[in-house]
Parts: C-alpha cells; structure tokens; sequence
C-alpha cells in the first residue's frame, strides 16, 4: 500500500516549460510559462487545459525535450514543450 | 566534420577561415540579405527569432546527414536574431570540403533544408 | 549585371561587395584552394597561366549565357596566375542575386563551365 | 595591270603574333613571336612552316584573333594566332 503511494508521489507534481514562438506566441499572449503537469498527460491535453481557445490545428508542431513529437503520446519526464508553427528562417 | 552554429543579435562578421586540412580544395560562402521588398511591399527590415537549442540539434542533424552523401570538413553556420535592416546579411553559411561539386552540392541542399525543420522564424518588421 | 573579371600574381584579396541593388537577397562566393596532394603526388603549389584578353572574353559570354537562365545582379571573377602555393585561393567567384536559387544554379554551372573554354592552364609547379 | 598589283601588295607583307601556352609553348619553345603572313594562309599552313615538327593532333585548338577557329580556314586580316591546348584553369 505505502509502495503504490510512493510511485504517484513521484510521478506527480511534474514542473514543464512552455515555450511559444511566432504567431503561437501571439495567440497564447505569452512566450514562456512554467506549469505542473502529470507524465500521462499529452502535449494536446496540456495545452487544453492552460489555452482552451488555442487549436494547433494541422501546421503547428510541438517539440518534446527540443524533438518533434506526437501531440497524442504522454509527455513523460519531459521538462520542456515547445510550439512550432511553420518555419520561415533565413 | 568540424561544426559550429551560431545564432546572434549583431551584425554577422564573418570569422577568417581556419582550415583543418590541407586538403580542402573548396569553400563556399552563402549569405542572405534582407531585401527591400517583401511581397512587393515596401519594408524597413526583417525580425528574426529562433528555439535556439532546439535549432542547433536540427541543424547538425541535417548536416551530418547531408555531409554522409557530400562528404565536406567543416559547416559555419551562422543566423541573425532579432531586427535585420534591409542589405544586411541574415544568414550565412561557410563549407570547405576536398572536392568542389561536395562543397556546391552540400550548399545548395542545405540552402533549401532548414527550411522544413529549424525552428526559425521571420516577420516583417516594424523598427 | 554587372561583370568584373581580374587575373592577379598577387594573392586574391576579396573586394568588400558593393551591391548596386537593395533587392539583392543572395550572394554566393566561391573560392578553389590549392591542395598539398595532387593526383596523388605532393607538391609545393601549382603554376597558373593565362591567354588573359581571351579568357576575358570567353568568360564574358560564358557568364551572359547563364545569366540569361539564372538570372544574377553581379558577377565578380578573380583567377590568380603564376606560382600558388597550398592552401591559397586559385579562383574565386562571387555571384550576387535577387534570388537564392539562381545566384547558385548559375555558381554551380560556372564552376563546371570555365573548364571547357576558358585558356587557363595549370601545372604542377616546382617552386 | 597596275590594279592587280595592287591588290597584291596590300595583302601581302601582314605581320602576325603567334602565342603558344603551357605543352604547346614547350614544343615549339616560344611564347611569342612576330611572323610575316599571307592572308591566304591557313593556320594549319603558318605552323606547318615555322614547326614542321609540330602536330596539333585533335586536342590543340587554335584561336584566331582570341576567337577559338578553324585550323584549316584562311587567317585572312587576323592580328593574332593562338594555339590552345585542353584547358584546366580553376
């Protein structure tokens, strides 16, 4: 019994960083945000709970620890989220 | 392969050719300006921004994975942040190699590459 | 377009650009450096030589052909002639457009180009 | 009578620069050398006389007045006769 209360102890109260970039950043009005999460959450649900009006729609992709990832698939340890909206460097 | 990436606030300056080898037969320099018009209007410059950390891990993906089919010694990669006045270079790519078609050939593949994946971005700036 | 093509004995010193448009959104430069192995063999350098007033000429048509395909704002060409020695610069090329694509389409092809046409000779030089 | 005489003279008596490069300027062990010429004269005809033992083969172009020419077509008013073995320049 206290074995299972050890492991959500340690999964829980996640800290991640949201980054925003672009016409992202305009669109969430901030361009840096440290928040809790939970490792079973995803990219998509994260972003519904703290930007309910924001739809990433198909163009914008979210990085996962600075690698492209899967909206749909847990964000585990990560420490780092990060829009990408369409690149236009150079 | 020697790499080095660079992303910077001020005026790109072009660092003098350090070679490793006395091999390279080659280098070629690309540099982007910023042109007056963008889509036909009229613009005082370019504002650029970048997931900086996350950009080098792409870039030197594309490069060592380019550079397996174009063998060349060294990739200076260097992009402007922030506000870039018109004439001024935004990006600026060095590459040595042994051989001229590598060099060439790299070049214009990477010209055409960070399109797709770098986290870079531009806008047309108000000063 | 402007041309502007120079046969030097002195080592090639890149004239800082002087853009006669703001819409110049590329340059290219090009240098071809001599290496220490040549067909194997080391050597000191190599000798390069010239009929300088053809050269000019055939350059000339060479680079108002493809510029009529790729087309290009300036085109700057520097062969250096005489004893050079490893690691110097040979040839260099700098090519400014309004586009990317075509300031280095038209390098690409210039490169392979000047081979065929241009009477410039170069022979393993013994110092 | 005098009318054909003439017109002899002004197309004889035409001085012409040759220029040899790289192999070619060893073979015929000049780089420059001012030559009388007729009109007529082909450039295969000038080298035949000033370097019998010269043969162009198929790789030696020659240039006439800096154009790439014919080796068997008269040089006419030319002013400069180059020989042009294969090119690597770069």
């Amino acid at each position: 019994m206290w074995f299972v209360y050890f492991v959500v102890f340690i999964q829980t109260g996640m800290k991640i960083t949201i980054l925003t970039f672009a016409q992202t950043r305009t669109q969430l009005g901030f361009s840096e945000k440290n928040l809790d999460c939970e490792p079973t959450e995803t990219p998509r649900q994260i972003f519904q709970r703290i930007a309910p009006q924001f739809d990433p729609g198909k163009s914008v992709r979210v990085a996962v620890d600075q690698e492209y990832a899967d909206w749909d698939k847990p964000v585990g340890n990560a420490t780092e989220l990060a829009l990408i909206p369409p690149v236009s460097g150079g | 392969m020697k790499t080095q990436i660079e992303f910077t606030h001020t005026p790109i300056a072009v660092p003098p050719p350090q070679f490793v080898s006395k091999e390279i037969g080659a280098v070629v320099e690309f540099s982007g300006l910023v042109r007056e018009l963008e889509n036909g209007q009229k613009i005082p410059g370019l504002h650029y921004e970048a997931h900086e950390a996350m950009a080098r891990k792409e870039l030197e993906k594309i490069f060592h994975e380019l550079a397996g089919q174009h063998p060349c010694e060294e990739i200076y990669f260097s992009h402007r942040l922030g506000f870039v006045p018109i004439g001024e270079v935004s990006l600026l790519i060095r590459i040595a190699a042994r051989h001229r078609q590598a060099a060439l050939t790299l070049m214009a593949e990477l010209i055409d590459r960070p399109k797709a994946d770098v986290p870079v971005w531009k806008s047309a700036a108000v000063k």
